[in-house]
């Protein structure tokens, strides 16, 4: 969890460095791109896109390996456990699972091993949570409960939180402004599981408005009739809430931090010397200028989708990511734990990606050479 | 009908201080000035000596620290009463900006907004304050950029994509978008080189020529103020100490800082010994 | 350090095809040319101001950058006595430092603003051995500041917030007084100066140039400037030098038409000598 | 200290309980009518469409299967002692226990209609006999079974390979569950590494209705066609086992609007129900097979803790009482022997060696053994063999979890009586590493060794098993003991039944050995206590009448189910 | 004399800094009290506990309510909770101190051979601080503490700053690159200065608002990481942060059993310390951001 303002830095990034001509061979191919700009960055982007998903795959690889404990020593346990006469595991069945799980060899084969299930057959390998599901399988089948839950939270409070920002820092200085930032400083850390408790408590439990569990009514079949979706509504309202609250806070100081500098921006001051309405400066003018940088936050933001949020999850029995990710780790379950991490660094990164595509699009101030 | 009706602007005893850590420092000290309607006026005086502080405080653009300590500002747009431009506020105060009194920026490299296109930041003045126009926009944008030598096509452009030279020019032609009374040019020509200097110089003798405005220009280089200006006010710490025509100003100047200010200027022909 | 140790060994700057390039956007070939070619050579016996005048954006700061070592052009070379001076050793590389000093452009950002404005002195004269202790130094720092006519007293242990433009840009000329360097690179020096300050700055150079035999490559886009300063000029457009000579002969006959156009865009100071005819970019 | 009293003792208005307060009836989220369903809540459940115990995770444990799906050949009930023939009706061995005779009862059919024969129970030890890969595969049933003949239909015959008076412990499901015959028209055929079993075809009251994964949730329903409805005829419909909130904040409140009838709340919050006056509470007490102990060492490597008197002086430092009444969630009794106290295990007690060799707290006797074995060094540290006395501690169980804290307490004791002693918290598998390879002092976790006789436990600790410090142990001796008297008595025991009378002097001699040596110390019965809700059901179990093992994740439960009354309560709409 | 004189100028600068901004006053006054308590701790527990361990498992009763000896009652375990709250709370200060530095340290060291060596240094560098922020640090933490059980309270600070270096790298790289083309760095060039006297002299103290706000916000991030890791019970054992007193609120459901100081009390401090950190950033970025000032020149 970061604090300060850094949503903005992808652009901080593309600094104008002095860079000299290399010369060589390459020239002439340097000489093409050279005539379609976008088309060298979209080039050279896309590659250090495939650097750097080689490198956080490859990183987050060797980094569970390195947990301390024998990964295998813990699985056998976990084998132990099923086992009907309490005796050790045969070394058969160790064999044959050790094998079936990319276990087998040194580490740097089973990098390899992973490495090329992974690209190649976009295979996580099965799962030990729901053997022999594939660990894909299990991310997939709780996936989408979490990005609806959470990913339209995310929207909900990214927006609001857009907003109070842009006008609290608008309106520095004013007391409402100032109260929402302070409330946001103070209470912008205030985990959401107690968020989450209280609204339970209070409006599930106390006044019975609102169910405390699940993801919908189990009465109802799944599907897109009316009733269903008022049912994931009426599930969802409360979780959402808890996230939403404390997400619109987070939002709202990073948006002000941003909007601030913008506010002593000679434009700004010349908007108001054009004898502009306060609202349309602030939309046209201010907003304009700091949504961006937002945005590239809120699409990494989103990345972390994956991570699930386990408290929220579990407290309302929400079928979702976090807990799976937390079974999967107290079982060790490599595969499902890594599917998981892999799946948030590629997502993270393609949307990365994306938005550094589209931004010289959307924004005529990047400058998409470096 | 009385000699002040064809003054436009009239200060009096205007007074601006910005609160610092050791205190309220003066940076326009009672300064009277009157501005004549259709004059280009000019206002010398070396760096620091509250030019801009005063064009600001006339704008109603001063920002904290800075506080108007007193004075008047009686400004006689041609279609509206004589207001106070120090007393008035909200609606009634935007509707005086552009439409009578619009401003020229100093620091023209940042008073366009980076992600607006050029035509749009024309736009939204005439949405503003002449709703009525809005249909013109297409016609209307073309027209003023040429107006000050520039390209239709610019219209379409981003502030990024342009010369500080175009920039400027934009700004000017925004300016007359509404044919105000008054414009106020802070520095229109420093942070740029000679030549553009020069076409800049043009297009705003160009400005009076065609609409008639009334032109505030501010600036410390006096060869601008000999090229363009009809009356120069030159001011010192914060005190304006000499205002006349410019002719009187450059071969007779009455106060002593007016006259090391004419002494300092280097010029071609004038060889160091 | 006497004042004639350089009399009689002639130092040369000499460039030789200098050419920098840097990458840019929307070019044909993804570079832009910002030095084209640039040929020519600063010698200190007899001392001289050499102006170099161009527009924004000519290269005229770049040139000086590759000159001070600080940019290292991608093409031909620069030698100092003869010696390139990217592959200089340690010691020729000190001496070098030693005879070229710059004078830049921005009073503002040339202090950094959490120090006090003797350390720019204390640490040349330090770095240049011209001090061992700092009551040595505050002697010839006092000498250096009245050389600029600064009153060291008003000057020295204040922060550079605390000083106008003029004193600080003065300061950074006492320290080139202090070290009496061979050749000042001044890249725009006064360009922020307001006119009666810029004339004490010009005349304080002439005066170096006269009391010191300090050779001055003199950076600006103001012609009234090199007209007061005198000496040899070289008029840069586009990374290109388009015309060279005595200040004299370059601004009563220009031969390039760049430079004419540079010589009527200067606004006279004078109404009765307004502009008639209209000029367009 | 003078505190204000506790938060769940406080009583409502002037020092008396209230009223009988009103259940205020929440709604439960379910698919089934609420009255005809008995609500079960449970841990988080991760596979929904698997049944196949034979590979890691392959069935959900504690989700009903277990309990009222598959059922087994005899279950030994832990609370009365009773053995109950189910799919069986009896077994017998041969005079020098080398056969082992099943019958079958002839009745038994699975609930897809087809008859459980002896065959199956052929299959299924084949099956796991050769399949080593297997989980269940190989261990006892590669060693010890010659071969399975089934005479007929009802009869199924294990040849052993060597004389073995203790092979039926194996089919009895005694703790959690027992041995599971898979239908042999089912499974025949199929690559037991990846058939599902799903769903799952077995002989039980209840059959699956369906898995609902998106509410972590399992809908049992009656099956019409059950084949013992004589003996066995439960009146929930429906049986649905769901994951709650693992919060206990939640649970607790969804327990007070009865949304489950059972299902473990914590006692803390019970204890607030009850102290409010909640009228629908059942609490129900039942001790845990498993003691807590801690293991120590006896490698002399290992130095101190090899001493059989160093053994003492930790007993000696263990404050049972304490530990009973204050960090086991609920109170529970001190353990004087390294079984459960249930009732079948009583017969295994010898009240005269409990008395003399008293497991109590005196950290006098154990200072005073301290100064024998390890005098105090002239900085107050206790040397042993002229080296610092150290103990290292370690725990599979998170720090501030009860095992943790006794441990703790402990290390405490003996870093007050001069010896360097350190308490660790390790994870499963590390701890797992560590205990295995016998590179610990003292371990504290739990004796779970005697099921149904203490020879088991002997048995473990015989010299041959104990391989080096720093070799795996194979859960065989873990404490490294080598005691040759107790490897006599054991080898003795093995080849007689521990209920014959040949077998009792034998038993004394090994439990006074045992106590002389201590390679393992009881240190408390342990107990979950249960939660049942009396809105919609009745009949449960309860410590005055506990008919059967309460606990919902055993197999047992099935038993519990079937005496359950519908209290005609109807829910709200 | 002479000295006294210098430590009051060397002193101005800052005093005159937090002067100037009540967010930054008030954030350090906050911090400085919360320090304060936690150092006190120790003093607390003997008050408390009267001679023996006041946060000793067993030392009580438990689920004792508040009273004029227990002022917050106790636990599950029968500990002394204010006691167990300061405790808590100078360990997750510690913990911060601990994290900060570490990943200020590597994110300067980071951030300036990056910024100032620029080239390939600056691509390989800033590539695989790029690398390590897309890694989603969640799981990573969870299953690095999940199996390292028993840790020291530097483990701990190590293992958060191990994700938090990179964004401290990061935000100073940017200034670096900005203030490496200064005009004075190019002064200090041509009057003979080394690289590593420009960087500790020219840059460094420049970046002190920079280094100060990413100090603060990866202590802050540690300590928030650390909580969140507990408050699902996955935290690292051995170490007591306020997060661990959460966690045994929420696991033994605290609230409903009427027990709020172990909710309310530790959240309340984490409030308040997240919310001075918080002060200190906003007001550092205020008085420090020349457009956030509101003055002109300079
Ligand atoms: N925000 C501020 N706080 C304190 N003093 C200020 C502020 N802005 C300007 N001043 C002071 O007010 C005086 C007048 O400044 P002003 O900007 O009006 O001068 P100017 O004549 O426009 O100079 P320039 O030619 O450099 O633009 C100066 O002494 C300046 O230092
Ligand atoms: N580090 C760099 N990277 C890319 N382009 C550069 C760099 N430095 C200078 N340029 C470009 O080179 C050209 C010449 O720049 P230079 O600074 O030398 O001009 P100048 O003549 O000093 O202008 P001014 O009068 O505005 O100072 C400009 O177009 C500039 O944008
Ligand atoms: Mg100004
Ligand atoms: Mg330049
Ligand atoms: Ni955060």
């Amino acid at each position: 969890m970061t604090v300060t303002t850094s949503t903005a830095s992808s652009q901080q990034d593309r600094d104008e460095r002095p860079t000299e001509p290399p010369s060589g061979p390459i020239v002439s191919i340097r000489s093409v791109l050279a005539r379609h700009p976008l088309a060298a960055y979209a080039l050279r982007r896309f590659g250090l896109y495939l650097i750097e998903l080689w490198g956080a795959l490859t990183i987050a690889f060797f980094f569970f390996r390195m947990i301390p404990g024998d990964p295998i020593q813990t699985f056998i346990q976990t084998l132990q456990q099923n086992y009907v006469y309490n005796q050790q595991a045969s070394a058969e069945v160790i064999a044959r699972y050790r094998k079936e799980f990319g276990l087998e060899g040194n580490v740097f084969t089973q990098y390899l091993h992973h490495m090329k299930k992974l690209i190649f057959e976009h295979d996580l390998g099965p799962s030990l949570i729901n053997y022999p599901t594939p660990a894909q399988d299990v991310i997939m089948q709780s996936l989408p409960w979490t990005i609806g839950l959470l990913g339209i939270s995310a929207v909900i409070a990214w927006v609001l939180g857009l907003a109070a920002g842009a006008l609290a820092g608008w309106r520095r200085g004013k007391l409402g402004a100032e109260i929402s930032t302070n409330l946001a400083i103070i209470l912008g850390h205030v985990p959401f599981y107690f968020v989450a408790l209280i609204l339970v408590y209070v409006f599930a439990y106390t006044l019975g408005l609102l169910p405390a569990r699940s993801a919908y009514d189990s009465n109802i079949p799944i599907g897109f009739s009316p009733s269903f979706l008022l049912s994931l509504l009426q599930h969802g309202f409360l979780p959402a809430l808890s996230i939403v609250i404390i997400g619109i806070f987070n939002w709202l100081l990073s948006t002000r931090m941003l909007m601030i500098p913008v506010l002593g921006e000679d434009y700004l001051t010349y908007a108001e010397a054009k004898g502009l309405k306060p609202g349309r400066i602030l939309s046209r003018y201010a907003l304009r200028n700091i949504y961006l940088p937002q945005v590239t936050g809120f699409g990494i933001s989103l990345g972390f989708i994956f991570n699930g949020n386990v408290l929220v999850e579990q407290l309302f029995n929400y079928p979702g990511l976090g807990s799976t990710l937390v079974t999967a780790i107290t079982q060790l379950d490599f595969n499902t734990i890594l599917g998981v991490t892999d799946m948030a660094i590629v997502s993270v990164l393609t949307v990365n990606l994306v938005l550094d595509l589209l931004l010289p699009l959307l924004d005529p101030r990047v400058k998409y050479w470096r | 009908m009385s000699e002040t009706d064809d003054n436009v602007l009239e200060l009096s005893g205007l007074e601006v201080g910005y609160a610092t850590s050791e205190g309220m420092v003066t940076a326009v000290d009672k300064a009277d000035l009157a501005v004549r309607r259709g004059e280009i006026l000019g206002i010398a005086g070396e760096s620091g000596s509250g030019k801009s502080t005063m064009a600001v405080a006339l704008l109603r653009l001063l920002k904290p620290p800075g506080r108007v300590l007193g004075g008047s500002i009686t400004f006689r747009p041609k279609d509206k009463a004589p207001v106070d431009l120090l007393k008035v506020q909200g609606q009634q105060l935007r509707t005086l900006r552009w439409s009578n009194l619009s401003y020229l920026p100093q620091g023209s490299m940042n008073s366009l907004n980076p992600v607006m296109r050029i035509k749009d930041q024309f736009a939204d003045v005439i949405i503003e304050h002449a709703p009525a126009r809005r249909s013109e926009i297409d016609q209307l944008v073309p027209r003023l950029l040429e107006q000050v030598g520039l390209e239709p096509r610019v219209a379409r452009m981003y502030p990024h994509e342009l010369s500080g030279g175009m920039k400027q020019r934009i700004l000017m032609a925004i300016c007359i978008a509404l044919e105000p009374d008054v414009i106020v040019a802070d520095e229109p020509t420093t942070a740029l080189d000679v030549t553009i200097q020069r076409v800049i110089l043009q297009s705003l003798a160009d400005l009076r020529r065609d609409f008639g405005v009334t032109l505030i220009v501010i600036s410390h280089d006096m060869g601008v103020h000999a090229q363009l200006v009809d009356r120069v006010a030159v001011m010192y710490e914060g005190k304006l100490v000499e205002v006349g025509d410019v002719r009187q100003i450059f071969k007779d100047p009455q106060h002593e800082y007016t006259r090391s200010l004419i002494d300092s200027i280097p010029s071609i022909g004038k060889e160091a010994s | 350090m006497t004042e004639t140790s350089r009399a009689g060994t002639e130092q040369r700057i000499e460039l030789e095809h200098v050419e920098q390039r840097f990458h840019a956007r929307g070019t044909a070939d993804g570079f832009m040319t910002a030095v084209d070619d640039a040929s020519f050579s600063l010698t200190s016996d007899p001392p001289r101001v050499v102006s170099l005048v161009g527009q924004s954006g000519s290269g005229k700061s770049t040139i000086a950058r590759n000159i001070l070592g600080l940019q290292k052009p991608t093409g031909g070379r620069i030698t100092f006595n003869g010696r390139d001076i990217f592959s200089l050793s340690r010691t020729e590389r000190d001496e070098y430092r030693r005879n070229v000093q710059p004078v830049f452009q921005d009073p503002y950002a040339i202090f950094n603003p959490i120090y006090r404005v003797d350390r720019v002195l204390w640490k040349a004269a330090k770095a240049f051995g011209l001090a061992k202790t700092r009551a040595a130094a505050d002697e010839l720092f006092e000498e250096s500041l009245s050389a600029v006519r600064l009153d060291p007293g008003r000057v020295l242990g204040r922060y550079p917030h605390q000083l106008s433009g003029g004193q600080r840009q003065r300061v950074m000329l006492a320290r080139v007084h202090m070290l009496r360097p061979a050749f000042i690179i001044a890249d725009e020096p006064v360009s922020m100066l307001d006119a009666q300050v810029r004339k004490l700055f010009l005349d304080i150079l002439l005066d170096f140039k006269q009391q010191y035999q300090m050779t001055t490559l003199f950076i600006t886009h103001d012609l009234s400037t090199v007209y007061y300063l005198g000496g040899d000029v070289m008029v840069i457009t586009k990374g290109e030098i388009v015309e060279r000579g005595p200040v004299a002969t370059v601004m009563h006959e220009p031969s390039h038409p760049y430079t004419q156009l540079l010589l009527d865009s200067v606004p006279r100071p004078d109404p009765d000598q307004r502009w008639t005819d209209r000029i367009t970019v | 200290t003078g505190g204000g009293g506790s938060y769940t003792d406080q009583k409502q208005g002037a020092g008396k309980p209230k009223q009988t307060a009103e259940v205020k009836i929440g709604k439960a989220n379910i698919p089934t009518p609420r009255e005809e369903t008995l609500v079960v809540a449970q841990a988080d459940f991760t596979v929904f469409n698997n049944w196949n115990s034979m590979v890691p995770n392959g069935a959900p444990g504690a989700s009903g299967f277990d309990m009222f799906v598959k059922e087994y050949m005899f279950y030994l009930n832990l609370a009365t002692g009773e053995l109950i023939p189910w799919l069986c009706t009896d077994y017998k061995y041969n005079d020098d226990y080398t056969a082992l005779t099943f019958n079958f009862n002839p009745a038994a059919k699975w609930n897809d209609g087809k008859p459980l024969t002896s065959e199956d129970f052929k299959f299924t030890v084949d099956l796991l006999r050769k399949r080593k890969d297997l989980l269940g595969g190989g261990g006892d049933l590669t060693e010890f079974v010659k071969k399975v003949e089934t005479p007929d239909e009802h009869t199924a015959v294990i040849d052993l390979t060597k004389p073995n008076p203790r092979f039926h412990y194996g089919f009895i499901a005694v703790i959690l569950s027992g041995f599971d015959i898979r239908p042999k028209h089912v499974w025949e055929g199929q690559d037991p590494t990846k058939f599902r079993d799903n769903p799952p075809v077995r002989t039980g009251p209840y059959t699956l209705k369906k898995a609902i994964q998106s509410q972590k949730m399992f809908v049992w329903e009656k099956n019409p066609d059950y084949w013992n409805k004589g003996k066995l005829d439960p009146k929930p419909k429906y049986v649905v086992y769901q994951s709650t909130a693992k919060q206990a904040d939640s649970a607790a409140l969804a327990f007070e609007q009865v949304q489950f009838d059972a299902g473990s709340i914590d006692e803390e919050h019970a204890k607030q129900l009850r102290s409010k006056g909640y009228p629908a509470l059942v609490t129900t007490k039942f001790n845990d097979p498993c003691p807590r102990a801690f293991w120590l060492n006896n490698a002399p490597e290992r130095g101190i803790i090899s001493e059989p008197k160093m053994h003492w002086v930790i007993s000696y430092l263990i404050d049972r009482p304490k530990i009973g009444n204050n960090v086991w969630p609920v109170k529970v009794p001190a353990a004087q022997y390294p079984w459960a106290n249930f009732k079948t295990n009583d017969k295994w007690s010898v009240p005269a060696l409990a008395e003399k060799y008293k497991l109590t707290y005196s950290p006098e006797d154990a200072v005073r053994l301290l100064d024998e074995i390890a005098p105090k060094g002239a900085n107050g540290k206790r040397m042993y063999k002229g080296k610092p006395a150290t103990i290292e501690m370690i725990t599979p169980v998170a720090v501030d979890g009860p095992e943790y804290v006794m441990g703790k307490l402990v290390k405490d004791e003996l870093v007050k009586h001069g010896i360097s002693a350190t308490m660790r918290s390790l994870s499963g598998s590390v701890h797992d590493e560590k205990f295995q390879r016998g590179e610990y002092d003292v371990a504290v976790n739990w004796v779970c060794d005697v099921s149904w006789d203490p020879e088991q436990l002997y048995r473990n600790m015989e010299s041959d098993r104990a391989v080096p410090i720093g070799k795996n142990a194979v859960d065989k001796n873990k404490t490294r003991l080598k005691d040759p008297v107790l490897d006599k008595l054991s080898k003795q025991l093995s080849n007689l039944d521990p209920t014959s009378p040949e077998a009792k002097p034998l038993l004394e001699q090994a439990l006074e050995q045992y106590y002389k040596r201590l390679p393992v110390i009881p240190i408390i019965q342990t107990g979950y206590p249960q939660y049942f809700n009396t809105t919609f059901w009745k009949g449960w179990p309860t410590d005055d009448n506990l008919y059967q093992v309460p606990l919902n994740w055993w197999g047992h439960f099935m038993f519990v189910i079937g005496k359950l009354e519908p209290t005609g309560q109807k829910a709200p709409s | 004399m002479a000295i006294s004189t210098s430590v009051t100028r060397v002193l101005a600068a800052p005093v005159r800094t937090v002067r100037s901004s009540p967010k930054l006053a008030g954030g350090l006054i906050i911090l400085v009290v919360l320090v304060i308590l936690a150092l006190l701790s120790p003093l607390i527990n003997a008050v408390i506990g009267g001679g023996s361990d006041p946060v000793a498992v067993a030392a009580y009763p438990k689920w004792q309510v508040p009273s004029g000896a227990h002022p917050l009652g106790t636990d599950q375990l029968g500990r002394d909770v204010l006691a167990m709250t300061f405790g808590a709370m100078s360990v997750s200060l510690r913990i911060g101190a601990v994290a900060g530095v570490v990943s200020t340290v590597a994110g300067v060291i980071v951030a300036f051979v990056a910024g100032y060596k620029g080239g390939w240094v600056d691509a390989v560098l800033s590539t695989f601080t790029g690398i390590l922020l897309v890694i989603p640090t969640f799981p990573l933490l969870i299953a690095f503490s999940a199996y390292a059980r028993e840790v020291t309270l530097f483990q701990v600070g190590l293992m958060l700053s191990i994700f938090s270096w990179p964004f401290a790298a990061k935000i100073i790289r940017s200034q670096v690159l900005s203030l490496r083309t200064r005009p004075y760095v190019e002064l200090a060039k041509v009057s003979k200065a080394r690289d590593m006297e420009i960087i500790v002299t020219e840059l460094l103290p420049n970046l002190a608002p920079f280094i100060g706000v990413g100090f603060a916000s990866s202590a802050l991030g540690a300590i928030f990481g650390l909580v969140g890791l507990e408050v699902i019970g996955l935290g690292p054992g051995g170490v007591i942060d306020l997060g661990h007193i959460i966690y045994a609120a929420i696991t033994t459901g605290a609230l409903t059993l009427g027990a709020w100081p172990m909710f309310v009390v530790p959240i309340g401090l984490l409030t308040l310390l997240f919310a001075s950190l918080n002060m200190i950033n906003i007001g550092l970025e205020e008085v420090y951001n020349p457009r956030l000032r509101g003055v002109t020149g300079e």
